[in-house]
């Protein structure tokens, strides 16, 4: 298991929070909610060691698109980058709704 | 014709229960916009004892608990997210159900008449909190037989992880048990007895055999479960409503000692060693 | 491993030890022991499960919890609920030594899981009914077996001695399951609580009333057998004093520090039960 | 040769072929009956009719598997028999490989060695095994009537009579191109059977092209190999489905296509009858296929979207489906499934719209492979329909909607499309800046690498990014930037340049989600027609019976 944190600049506020997908093999929980500062801050528990790098990569294209002051907390069991990105869209639908 | 299109729609518009994740199968039983989560993701109660082994816990740890009503009366509905660690249970996901059904109990003393229930999706004991698991099953196992007194308490097993171990006495506890063809129901998963004893005693990767002895239409079969009930979240839901308008049953499986005790006096255990042989002793029509 | 002296298992061993009888009861299998005795001044049922190798059940003949096993325990104790009826209520010790469920199709296929579950349901209602159940650990309480024959007790004792244990799954089967050797089981043990196979570490869960040093737990002597009569007579008074319900397993001062989690859903749970 | 007529030597036999072929069936008339062999003699004939040195083509492919007499060659004493040159589609039986451990056979082409292509890899480095050519199936078929011909054929159906008269039942597969190969250049085939009856339901082939019938010690092999779980269709495999739909399905008018086996394909024959109805594409899209009977086929079918699937194999539960359902699967007189894997992989290649498979590896060329480390797997059939033939001369909406080129003289192009997630379960990028298949080549001394399919006969990869339009892509530079302004986060993704990017969006090169309004939130597994086994299994009314190990009920 391994912990990454991220912090992204932010200049929209959100409001309301999101939970999104279940830690099991090759998913992720995502848990949404509004960060009090004007940052975008990201906590990552991975089961898979060593991908720091594309964390950040999936990250860095996510927030290019996103510029809302949120705390993520991702719990992941072993999902693609792929998968990763979809539950971050599927969670910022959810805090649209 | 007419027909045949029906049944595609009917194809088309069925929702698979066993489909839902844990929280969305609470949904599904609760009357529509009453559900409301207690102690939910953002409550942030994990395990304590999964990151100290280097695996990363789920923030609900796997237990679902909703509260809503049911045909229009209080209701709490504890679910078993499978897909979490084999919905095993730990420390935090076995006491939310026993807490659960601990204050639906206190409910009933204070005469507010709360409807418990249950979806056991589990392979039992979280091996990676063996005691404290074990210890919380214990608690669940006391507080359903402490509540069925007040109210039936509705358990369900809908596929496809099945109800194993210690939470296969908490199924088997309940005053009534639905389950769908999908379900399996057994003390000790087939790979545990594999491993156990041998494979000549159960081969666990015979799917149809595995399915011949504990799956849900055996189950329903020779009496052992209340409800076979096809994988369809309504159908599901209108069982549950059924089954508290049922009220309480006449007696409990768990306590039918002399009828049982018959019942293995009476079988040959060189004989009877698959489903049929089990469902022409003690298939319909034959009562406990 | 099961068998001590000629091949009598601890828990045989402390039953007769106890009751001076062998709870062999006509009607019922030889693998469960019952007997009712005169203890501290009081009718007490002592029960206990314990090898039979004729068992018909070839999976259940090591003193496993079975099919015949299960249902003839909560025969046993339905049996003192019913006969006490209004008056007062016997005292029940299970006396636990017990390996494990029996792992067998057989046992599946007819349903094992709600033997165990009658068992279950027959100690909880005796303990709902006033009677004051005490378990008394003397050997290994493993898994699904200690969940029907014992873990409702108003009050768990256990001798501290190393074959005393509590687990969810045998040590060899754990350690291939999660893929550590046993002597990494062991040293995980020491700092992952619930994991440890050491009964001494099972204390600190603060599920147990009291944990007995000093007995000889395979060949008990007079003074071993005096003692444990004097503890379980203790636990019998203490439960009697006490709610019938198990809470307080999550009240000691142990509990309070191991499991704090487990205190913290109750109380945030009956928190947020009423609507806001 | 003129001068030879007139030096009085014998004149040239022009039948060496049938006379050596009338030698060796001599030597084991005494054992027959009729045209059988009883079972216990199998091994001694096949050391009898077998030369060393022969070429032996071995019926074997993904399904059907010669195995009684795979098993039987096996056993022959290699002291006797050596040398075989075996050709075979699939490798795909322990003892298609102990043959070479032997010593019994030497050389080998094939087609796909999956199940065993670790120890393909092995034993040729331990030069045990000499491979001659790895191929599509068509190839090695083809190869089989030029310059592979087969002195040994050795192969199976369900039952013969005493005539030799074969019946395949559904799986015909490749049994007829082996037998016609052998028969009509004088070679000798062997065929195993269930079980020998006087009257057969259909002749798939005529006696007179067998030469020995032999009782199978018990019923051939067969695998369910294109049965998919609905269950384990993930999120991502439906939002590219839906894409492909959209964006490609739609957009194009495909009416003809072959799928791949895998779960994204799966998934997109699930959703149209949801997702695809409701974008009113029925009957506009998607009717005639060549296609084995994929099981995840039958909501389809069922809600009427499907006109005709052609075969290349059956598949185990789905016989009494196909046999409920003539309108839609060429079937025999008899009912069952006429299938044929040469003339499907045909129609596949020549007569379909679109190909459409899944790749495990994809350069920044849009090469594609399935080869991976230590592998030898071969090619299967993909290659041959994942291609733009270029004898291909009718045209269709979809074929001519690839022009791009502003010419009197101009022909239309296949769609050949790539689907690929950007990275595999377990961390391992999928679009790569080379192919494993580079080194396993260089490794295994391949003159030239195993790629499956080259990136030049690419028209669109879809990854659940978004889709590149290749074909529409000017020049190289172009084809590698759409490819990298899909490849998300892997390393040849991270190099794509933000505002070609967007040019290339502009120019409907590169499409993503929101571009061809797709929803990533509406990508949920309820928009699947069937989530399990047991609902495909209800929506053919319980006629197709799923094999035990797919049971869960």
């Amino acid at each position: 298991m391994e912990t990454f944190t991220f912090d992204y600049p932010a200049d929209q506020k959100a409001t309301a929070r999101a939970h999104v997908g279940v830690v099991g093999s090759g998913d992720l929980e995502v848990l949404l909610e509004p960060s009090p500062d004007q940052t975008a801050h990201v906590r990552i528990n991975t089961s898979v060691d060593g991908y720091g790098q594309v964390w950040k990569n999936v990250l860095d294209r996510f927030f290019t698109r996103f510029r809302k002051a949120v705390r993520i907390e991702i719990n992941d069991f072993g999902a693609t980058p792929g998968m990763v990105a979809l539950r971050l869209e599927q969670a910022v639908e959810e805090s649209r709704q | 014709m007419t027909a045949a299109v029906t049944d595609l729609d009917r194809l088309l518009s069925r929702k698979s229960f066993i489909e839902l994740s844990a929280r969305e199968r609470t949904k599904a039983l609760l009357d529509a916009g009453t559900w409301r989560e207690l102690l939910g993701p953002f409550d942030r109660l994990h395990s304590p004892w999964l990151e100290m082994q280097d695996i990363v816990p789920q923030e609900d740890d796997g237990v679902v608990v909703a509260r809503g009503l049911i045909d229009g009366q209080p209701a709490v509905v504890a679910g078993i997210e499978s897909a979490f660690q084999g919905g095993s249970m730990g420390e935090i996901a076995g006491m939310k159900i026993a807490a659960a059904l601990d204050l639906a109990r206190q409910d009933h003393e204070r005469g507010i008449p709360t409807r418990p229930v249950l979806l056991l999706e589990t392979g039992g004991v979280r091996l990676q909190e063996a005691n404290l698991g074990l210890a919380v099953i214990a608690e669940i196992h006391a507080a359903i037989i402490a509540l069925r007194p007040h109210v039936p308490v509705v358990g369900i097993i809908a596929g496809l992880v099945g109800c194993f171990g210690g939470m296969s006495l908490a199924a088997a506890l309940c005053s009534h048990l639905i389950v769908t063809p999908q379900a399996r129901l057994g003390m000790n998963g087939p790979e545990v007895i594999e491993q156990e004893a041998g494979i000549a005693e159960l081969d666990a990767s015979d799917k149809r055999l595995i399915w011949s002895l504990i799956g849900g239409e055996q189950r329903a079969a020779v009496g052992l479960v209340d409800q076979l009930v096809e994988d369809d979240a309504d159908a599901i839901a209108e069982a549950v409503r059924a089954a508290f308008r049922a009220g309480q049953p006449d007696s409990y499986r768990s306590q039918q000692i002399p009828q049982f005790l018959a019942r293995l006096v009476a079988i040959d255990p060189a004989l009877v060693t698959d489903g049929p042989a089990l469902r022409a002793l003690w298939g319909k029509g034959e009562q406990a | 491993m099961s068998n001590h002296r000629d091949g009598i298992s601890r828990g045989q061993i402390w039953f007769e030890a106890l009751t001076g009888q062998s709870g062999l009861v006509e009607q019922a299998p030889p693998s469960v022991r019952c007997a009712d005795i005169t203890f501290a001044g009081a009718v007490t049922r002592f029960l206990a499960v314990v090898p039979d190798p004729d068992s018909r059940f070839p999976r259940a003949r090591q003193g496993e919890v079975g099919l015949e096993q299960g249902w003839t325990l909560a025969r046993f104790v339905r049996q003192a609920i019913d006969s006490d009826g209004d008056g007062a209520r016997r005292p029940i010790v299970a006396v636990v030594d017990v390996p494990s469920q029996a792992y067998g199709r057989r046992e599946e296929l007819i349903g094992i899981h709600l033997a165990c579950a009658a068992a279950v349901d027959a100690y909880a209602s005796a303990r709902l009914a006033g009677h004051p159940v005490v378990a008394l650990l003397v050997g290994r309480a493993m898994s699904g077996a200690f969940l029907a024959h014992g873990y409702q007790a108003n009050r768990i004792v256990a001798l501290d001695d190393s074959e005393v244990l509590v687990h969810a799954m045998g040590k060899a089967a754990a350690a291939r399951v999660t893929k550590r050797s046993v002597e990494e089981l062991d040293v995980l043990g020491e700092t992952v609580l619930p994991m440890s196979y050491n009964i001494r570490n099972y204390a600190k869960l603060g599920i147990l009333h009291a944990l007995i040093s000093g007995v000889n737990a395979d060949a008990p002597g007079a003074a071993d057998i005096e003692r444990i009569k004097a503890e379980v007579t203790a636990a019998i008074a203490s439960a009697k004093s006490g709610g019938t319900g198990l809470d307080n397993r999550l009240t000691s001062p142990a509990a309070h520090k191991v499991r704090a989690a487990s205190i913290e859903v109750r109380r945030r749970m009956a928190e947020q039960w009423a609507a806001p | 040769m003129v001068q030879s007529l007139d030096t009085g030597t014998a004149p040239r036999s022009w039948n060496k072929r049938g006379q050596d072929k009338a030698r060796r069936l001599a030597a084991v008339a005494p054992w027959l009956s009729g045209k059988v062999l009883p079972s216990s003699r199998i091994v001694e004939a096949l050391e009898v009719l077998v030369h060393s040195g022969d070429r032996v083509a071995l019926e074997g492919n993904n399904q059907k598997q010669a195995d009684f007499l795979s098993r039987s060659l096996a056993e022959v004493d290699a002291r006797k028999i050596h040398d075989l040159h075996l050709l075979i589609s699939s490798i795909s039986r322990r003892e298609h490989l102990t043959l070479f451990e032997k010593g019994i056979a030497r050389k080998v082409d094939f087609a796909f060695a999956g199940p065993q292509s670790l120890r393909v890899a092995q034993l040729l480095e331990d030069r045990k095994l000499e491979i001659g050519a790895i191929y599509t199936y068509v190839e090695l078929y083809a190869r089989m009537f030029v310059d592979l011909t087969p002195n040994i054929a050795l192969v199976c159906a369900e039952k013969a009579d005493a005539q030799g008269n074969l019946y395949t039942g559904p799986n015909t597969e490749d049994t007829p191109t082996i037998v016609e190969a052998t028969a009509f250049r004088q070679g000798i085939v062997i065929a195993q059977v269930n079980e020998l009856t006087d009257e057969l339901p259909r002749v798939d082939i005529p006696g007179s092209w067998i030469d020995l019938v032999v009782v199978a010690d018990r019923p051939f092999a067969i695998e369910p190999l294109f049965t998919r779980d609905p269950r384990i269709i993930n999120e991502l495999q439906i939002l590219m489905g839906m894409m492909v739909i959209r964006g490609i399905y739609e957009r194009h008018g495909v009416t003809s296509l072959n799928h791949g086996i895998g779960f994204d394909t799966a998934a997109i024959e699930l959703l149209l009858p949801t997702y695809g109805a409701s974008l009113g594409l029925k009957g506009k899209i998607c009717r005639n296929w060549t296609l084995n009977p994929h099981p995840t086929l039958i909501p389809a079918i069922e809600s009427g979207w499907v006109e005709s699937v052609h075969c290349f194999g059956s598949e185990v539960g789905m016989e009494d489906y196909i046999r409920a359902r003539p309108d839609v699967f060429f079937t025999g007189h008899d009912g069952s499934l006429r299938s044929n894997r040469v003339l499907c992989q045909l129609a596949g290649q020549y007569g379909v719209d679109l190909f459409i498979g899944s790749t495990l590896q994809m350069d920044p060329d849009g090469n594609s492979s399935t080869v991976t480390m230590g592998r030898l797997a071969g090619f299967g059939g993909a290659p041959n329909m994942g291609h733009d033939p270029k004898g291909r001369r009718h045209s269709t909406p979809a074929w001519l909607s690839l022009i791009t080129a502003d010419s009197e003289v101009v022909r239309g192009r296949k769609l050949v499309v790539q689907l690929a997630e950007t990275y595999q379960k377990g961390g391992e990028p999928v679009i790569v800046e080379s192919l494993d298949a580079v080194q396993v080549g260089k490794n295994a001394n391949m003159p030239v690498a195993p790629v499956m399919i080259y990136g030049d006969d690419v028209s669109h990869v879809v990854t659940e990014e978004g889709i590149a339009y290749l074909f529409k892509a000017d020049g190289i530079e172009e084809r590698r930037a759409a490819i990298a302004a899909v490849a998300g986060a892997t390393p040849v993704g991270l190099k794509a340049n933000p505002r070609k990017t967007e040019d290339l969006r502009q120019r409907g090169i590169v499409a993503y989600p929101e571009d061809m309004g797709v929803r990533r939130g509406d990508a949920k597994r309820s928009l699947l027609a069937a989530r399990s086994i047991e609902e495909l299994s209800a929506w053919s009314g319980g006629l197709y019976q799923p094999p035990a190990r797919f049971r869960t009920w």
